[in-house]
């Protein structure tokens, strides 16, 4: 394998404390080595340019069943947008859901490494292994969803932490599932009847069962087995006027809970795309929505073990998705636009609807607004990660669009001044017009790298050059002394990366996509006590109520899973 | 020679799924699909028994099928030839530009051939099109 | 003693039972007898084993005789008949695993093929309603353990699916429907009297070619609107039972299949049916589901749209994928003479497209890549068996509600006889060593 | 206004992709830069000067550049797509997709045209002076925006699928139509000078559709409202209004539901 010097660039590394310093990073056998440490490297002449590990993005959704629906049922997002291959690429297309390839060429180019995929279907589990396959260059996991699924909803509603901890030890394994999501918890269950969640104490139809004893029981379980992430969130009541309330219930439920891991994780719980849940008003209106951002990343900033992520709403036409049905189902109604929904059996559902964020509506700027303000509030930028929910608020090619507004407040007033329509409402009625702070470089490689990392129980690996970590690094075309005239070069050099190194293989070059790389999937195997009242259980319940045999779920083999990295995790004791 | 005009429908039956996963090149197949199931009207209005031989036309071909009595009818003024080559030999190409044809709703006639013989899968096809 | 199989997956229709069991012999060999199954579905792993198999490629010769070549010698013909065309088409790709469709995919990348599934002439109508007004839907557990109504609208499962109602929709005990059938309101409309119509609480025999004025009828009864007299045969007063009975369900699904997908107006039967799904979840939970008939022409979907980003006809011959049934859909290409070679898998077009695109499939260069002697293989110049995917050679499938299962593989093909997704790999070699040397 | 000329000279064997005859594309070039312009066959690419003898040249913009085709182009695909100003006269049959997705200028077919014309479109005229395919000023598949603006007149008959998911503009048919006219319509006005065969406006949420001559099958979801006396595109007559479809949802306008209105010409 090629050793690599990388030099003269302006390196950022928060985890090290290197703020933009002129370091060289050495990558040796696929590892970041002391620069001493390789022999005839070829070297990257990394000058005028920024140095970083590559990015981490921890909530995305690009693989499983509903993203391809999202792509099949969009024939109109892909007119006149699909490119043919050239080199090692093959062909690419889409927009909001972009295909596979383009999905693994897009990260590359944004300087990427490893992605997580934010929700998966247990049922489906072999679909998203399937795209997971095809989707060449990034390490990839997938967070199976657990949060209306009726073994859970049976366990936490008697408070069953050990059982709901082998049963999540189980699916993990079936589905070669990295970590616990929990989408609309109870919520998605009620929809099986056409019904909701609304607030975290609102009860479970036929479970009689509420979210608040899910969050708390999923949170207790995924300590009590340890897993290198913590229980990763999407409330109940998303992108209702007024939810905010709902959002700090659902938040406060960790108080008090503190992180057991062996993988360096602070926090126990992350709130995923935290501007759709930050909302104040009682309806849409430009007199009664507000923002209340500051309220919720203000409690947020009190405690020390809660993390989140944006989700900055990118004013594109999109396609929204999530295993929140009856959200779906809401805005199936508010845009009269194509609905798909999946109801999942004994397990979760999901919607589809294409979205269409209009600047030249106040309600989508204050949502834009909303987002950015998340990102800006945050007093420990390493608990705050910038994503779109791509591509629920804006397609995952936006990043580097919402890099440059974090990091540019001309950015922002320019968005506000001249190309939403009631820029001034949004003023009075979200924090954005207060906020100055301009994100540093330093700060956005927390938000994106080391802070996701760290999370994702992956610093040992991800997120920063420390020597030994994996050898993800990105460079790109931005000086940090002389590039600071123009937001716009923010928005480019992120977008084009110049080089990307993924476990010591040149995948960028010169901007141009070169490698295919050695992609892995990553799963968590939870090893638990023999738990025979859950084996018992699971049994049971794929003899009378699932429609294929508990032995034909499992999935298994080099078909789906060609090249696994698995992290185990002891519970045993 | 009494002809009728009916509508022609076609679709699966589980004679056609066993039949074709037996060999479409089997008698078995010619047996399950090359037919046409009638009502006793209509059968009466062609002036024949059940299980004789018939013409049928449309204005995209013809074929030659054994008449049967309808086993999942009665369905007045609708004829039912199982999915195969020989309903296809029938329907209407048009797609309407969606790709589809159209393989149910051709109106068809229906004429009495009884000393002509249902070919299997293989010669019908052979002899259409090569 | 003989050798079970168990949890062995269906190959044959959409409804993927995965709970067959397979008796072997002895040296596991020959399959002995089939558990579970439909008579479709035994026959075919029964007659995977026929002792008149071919085994071996063939090649048209000019007097119309078969002579017998190597793999090599076919994969070779193939590749250069690829390479050669200008817009070749690649159709068929439903009764094969995901991967050989992905070994496909690429060869049609590299050709600049277009590449069609049998959703064209099954449920192409669907994807296109699908991608008009959406679609909610659900898994078929979830229609086992919830629904109560349950519609069954131009299609006929009796036959065609053997086994659906039984697994999942009229039959089984549910979590919440623990009375089985006595649970559900069972709805047929269909012209003909079948034999799921015969089990139907109501049959509703509208007219042939008339399913969307029906559809729309039940909509205006949904909303309490006005009704003519009669709307396809059927009478109002009819129409708004059936709309109170569905409105008043607790979860009302409609499984429908080629009934409406085949008749005028194919994608707006559907779209509308859709519709009334939609429009009933204002007033109870409900959803659609089609009745797929290949056993994987579902994956072949999901295959081509993570990859290119459409379902089924796609047109990759500009080096990018374009979509737009009408134009790049297998029967249209064929009767309009836009095409100058065909190559088939895992279908059978000779026997169920119109003639008159048989008869273009015969007039060009064409590949046949099927177990089975066809009417496709019988109009093609070279016809290459290969082994049965679900029986001898294993691989995932998607089944009718997009569930992806593993079939397995039961017993050996006969010694020599490649897979699908070896002979595709030996022409996707052939296709990029004639390409670098051009 | 400058003038460029083309005129077959070969009958593609299979069918010819030619998006690049437009007035747009051809303003700004003289007729050697033109026959260079790229058109495919298959995977193959062409030249516009293998298959057309070509003359004249295009004007300083599209807007002063008007295109002639003398002769049968029923084997050329996308002739003036997504054209914007200017002029373009086929004199001959076209095929699929003339004047998709235009948004300015004004196409006249002196012959048949095939599927898919002015998918799309959001302005300009398309004059078809023979018969007309399906899809005729509908929306690309899965997208809600069919027509939006402009007008398309028929002389002859239409296709199948005029005008579905149209939102705006004008399509006036001067014979016969096939079914599904103006599904999904949520603007703009179809009008249909001969007969329609079935589902006329199905699915209709807002819009307007005038038939002079019969509609075989009526959709249930159209109640009759009066009787008025009209001038349809210079036709004067009495026509019955029928509103739907009742089973569609509708916006509401200052309390009012709005419906499809659907003209029937005594």
């Amino acid at each position: 394998m090629t050793d690599y010097l990388i030099k003269n660039g302006f390196v950022f590394d928060p985890v090290q404390g290197i703020n933009g310093d002129k370091v060289d990073v050495a990558i040796k056998d696929g590892k970041i080595v002391d620069a001493g440490d390789v022999t005839n490297p070829t070297i990257i002449d990394a000058t005028g340019m920024t140095v970083m590990a590559a990015a981490v993005d921890i909530h995305a959704h690009v693989a499983g069943p509903k993203v391809n629906m999202g792509r099949n049922f969009r024939p109109e997002d892909k007119l006149f947008n699909c490119t043919a291959g050239s080199g090692m690429k093959r062909m690419e297309g889409g927009f909001s859901v972009p295909t596979v390839l383009r999905t693994a060429y897009l990260y590359a180019r944004m300087g990427f490494g490893f992605s997580m995929e934010a929700a998966m279907p247990p049922l489906y589990a072999r679909h998203t292994h399937e795209e997971i396959r095809d989707t060449p260059i990034i390490d990839q996991g997938a967070l199976p969803v657990f949060g209306n699924n009726w073994f859970v909803l049976e366990y936490l509603k008697e408070n069953e932490i050990e059982n709901t901890a082998a049963y999540i030890a189980w699916l993990l394994n079936q589905t070669k599932g990295f970590g616990v999501k929990c989408v609309n918890p109870g919520g998605t269950e009620s929809w099986g009847w056409g019904l909701n969640c609304e607030t975290v104490d609102d009860v479970v139809p036929y479970f009689d069962v509420t979210p608040r004893q899910i969050v708390s029981g999923l949170i207790e379980a995924n300590e009590y087995l340890g897993l290198p992430h913590c229980m990763h969130v999407h409330g109940n009541s998303l992108g209702e006027p007024g939810n905010y309330g709902i959002t700090l219930d659902t938040l406060k439920i960790a108080e008090g809970v503190k992180p057991q891991n062996d993988f360096g994780r602070e926090v126990v719980l992350h709130n995923t795309h935290l501007q759709f849940h930050c909302y104040g008003g009682e309806s849409y209106a430009s007199k009664s929505f507000e923002s209340k951002s500051k309220e919720v990343v203000n409690y947020i900033n009190s405690v020390d073990n809660i993390s989140y992520d944006l989700g900055v709403v990118t004013l594109d036409e999109t396609t929204t998705m999530t295993a929140d049905g009856p959200f779906e189902h809401h805005l199936s109604h508010m845009n009269n636009l194509k609905w798909a929904n999946t109801d999942v059996e004994l397990e979760t559902g999901s919607g589809i609807v294409p979205f269409i964020y209009n600047p030249k509506t106040f309600i989508a700027g204050a949502q834009w607004a909303i987002g950015l303000e998340c990102g800006l509030f945050i007093k420990d930028p390493m608990r705050a990660y910038i994503t779109t929910d791509a591509p629920n608020a804006g397609p995952l090619c936006r990043y580097p669009r919402v890099y440059k507004w974090l990091m540019s407040a001309k950015a922002r007033d320019d968005m506000l001044d001249n190309t939403l329509k009631y820029g001034d409402k949004i003023r009075e009625r979200c924090y954005i017009g207060e906020l100055d702070r301009e994100i540093s470089l330093y700060e956005l490689a927390m938000m994106t790298r080391a802070g996701p990392a760290k999370t994702l129980g992956l610093s040992h690996m991800f997120g920063s050059l420390k020597p030994g970590l994996e050898g993800d690094v990105a460079v790109y075309p931005y000086n940090p002394e002389t590039d600071t005239d123009d937001p716009e070069k923010i928005e480019y050099a992120f977008g084009n990366a110049a080089y990307l190194i993924k476990g010591g293989k040149l995948i960028v070059k010169e901007g141009e996509i070169v490698d295919m790389g050695n992609k892995r999937t990553f799963w968590v195997n939870a090893k638990v006590n023999e738990n025979p009242m859950v084996e018992r259980d699971i049994s049971e319940k794929f003899r009378r109520y699932y429609t294929v045999t508990q032995n034909n779920y499992t999935v298994e083999g080099p078909h789906f899973v060609p090249n696994p990295y698995v992290i185990e995790v002891d519970a045993t004791k | 020679m009494a002809a009728i005009q009916i509508n022609l429908i076609s679709g699966r039956t589980i004679q056609q799924g066993v039949a074709m996963e037996s060999g479409k090149e089997k008698p078995a197949y010619r047996d399950a699909c090359g037919i046409l199931e009638l009502d006793d009207a209509e059968f009466k209005r062609l002036g024949i028994f059940k299980n004789t031989n018939v013409r049928v036309s449309s204005e995209f071909g013809t074929v030659v099928v054994k008449a049967i009595g309808a086993t999942q009818g009665p369905h007045p003024g609708l004829g039912w030839i199982p999915m195969g080559p020989w309903a296809n030999a029938l329907v209407d190409p048009n797609t309407y530009s969606t790709g589809m044809p159209t393989f149910k709703g051709t109106p068809v006639t229906v004429d009495v051939a009884e000393n002509e013989t249902v070919l299997d899968a293989i010669a019908l096809i052979t002899e259409e099109c090569l | 003693m003989a050798k079970i199989v168990t949890d062995v997956v269906c190959p044959f229709c959409g409804t993927l039972c995965d709970d067959l069991e397979v008796a072997l012999s002895d040296d596991g060999k020959e399959i002995l007898e089939v558990y579970n199954a439909c008579a479709i579905g035994a026959t075919k792993f029964l007659h995977s084993q026929a002792s008149d198999r071919l085994t071996r490629p063939q090649k048209k010769q000019e007097d119309g005789s078969w002579k017998e070549v190597t793999y090599d010698e076919a994969a070779d013909y193939t590749a250069k008949m690829l390479v050669d065309a200008k817009k070749p088409l690649m159709y068929g790709w439903s009764s094969t695993s995901c991967s050989a469709q992905g070994v496909g995919a690429e060869i049609g990348e590299e050709v600049g093929a277009c590449m069609d599934n049998t959703a064209t002439v099954c449920h192409g109508s669907t994807l296109i309603a699908v991608q008009d007004v959406g679609v909610p839907s659900a898994t078929l557990g979830e229609i086992a353990n919830r629904a109560d109504r349950v519609v069954f609208w131009g299609c006929n499962p009796a036959h065609a699916h053997p086994r659906h109602m039984s697994r999942y929709s009229i039959f089984p005990r549910g979590f919440f429907t623990g009375k089985g059938s006595k649970s559900r309101q069972m709805i047929v409309v269909d012209p003909r009297n079948t034999d799921t119509a015969k089990m139907a609480d109501v049959h509703l025999q509208l007219e042939q070619g008339h399913d969307y004025e029906l559809l729309s009828a039940i909509r205006v009864a949904i909303r309490g609107e006005k009704l003519p007299d009669v709307v396809a045969g059927i009478s109002k007063e009819q129409i708004y039972e059936v709309a109170d009975t569905l409105k008043s369900g607790r979860f009302a699904v409609i499984f429908f299949g080629m009934g409406v997908t085949h008749s005028l107006g194919k994608n707006h039967n559907i779209d509308i049916a859709i519709s009334v799904t939609r429009d009933l979840n204002d007033y109870t939970k409900a959803a659609i589901v089609p009745m797929r008939g290949h056993y994987n022409v579902t994956g072949s979907g999901q295959v081509w749209g993570w990859q290119f980003g459409f379902p089924f006809c796609l047109d990759l011959t500009r080096g990018f994928a374009r979509y737009n049934p009408g134009d790049s859909s297998s029967n249209d290409l064929l009767v309009r003479d836009e095409l100058d070679a065909v190559f088939v898998l895992g279908s059978d077009p000779g026997a169920h497209f119109p003639v008159r695109s048989v008869k273009k499939i015969a007039q060009l260069p064409s590949v046949c890549i099927d177990p089975h002697i066809t009417p496709t293989s019988a109009v093609s110049k070279m016809h290459v068996p290969v082994a049965f995917v679900g029986v001898e050679v294993g691989g995932c499938a998607y089944r009718m509600d997009n569930v992806p299962i593993e079939t397995k593989k039961v017993v050996e093909p006969p010694e020599g006889m490649l897979t699908d997704e070896e002979f595709l790999q030996l022409v996707l070699n052939r296709v990029r060593e004639l390409k670098g040397a051009a | 206004m400058a003038k460029v000329i083309l005129t077959p000279n070969q009958t593609p064997t299979l069918f010819l992709e030619a998006e690049n005859i437009t007035p747009d594309v051809f303003a700004g070039k003289d007729a050697a830069e033109i026959a260079a312009l790229h058109g495919f066959v298959g995977k193959t690419t062409v030249t516009l000067g293998d298959y057309f003898t070509i003359e004249g040249a295009g004007g300083q913009t599209a807007a002063d550049t008007t295109v002639v085709i003398n002769g049968d182009v029923s084997r050329v695909k996308y002739i003036g797509m997504k054209m914007s100003a200017g002029e373009l006269i086929v004199n001959g049959n076209a095929d699929m997709y003339v004047g998709g997705w235009m948004t300015g200028g004004k196409i006249t077919v002196n012959g048949d045209i095939e599927a898919f014309a002015g998918l799309g479109m959001t302005g300009g005229e398309l004059i078809v002076n023979g018969n007309a395919g399906n899809y005729l000023g509908a929306a690309y598949r899965g997208d809600w925006r069919g027509m939006q603006g402009g007008e398309i007149r028929v002389s002859g008959n239409a296709g199948s699928d005029v005008g579905t998911f149209m939102r705006g503009g004008t399509i006036v048919v001067g014979g016969n139509i096939d079914v599904h006219v103006g599904t999904h319509m949520e603007g703009g006005t179809i009008i249909v000078k001969g007969d329609a065969k079935t589902r006329v406006g199905g699915q209709m949420v807002k819009g307007t559709i005038y038939v002079y001559g019969d509609i075989d099958v009526m959709m249930p979801g159209f109640q009759y409202r009066n009787d008025s006396d009209l001038e349809v595109d210079g036709d004067k007559g009495r026509f019955a209004l029928y509103e739907g479809d009742m089973g569609e949802r509708h916006p509401k306008k200052k309390g009012e539901v709005i419906y499809g209105q659907l003209y029937m010409k005594y």
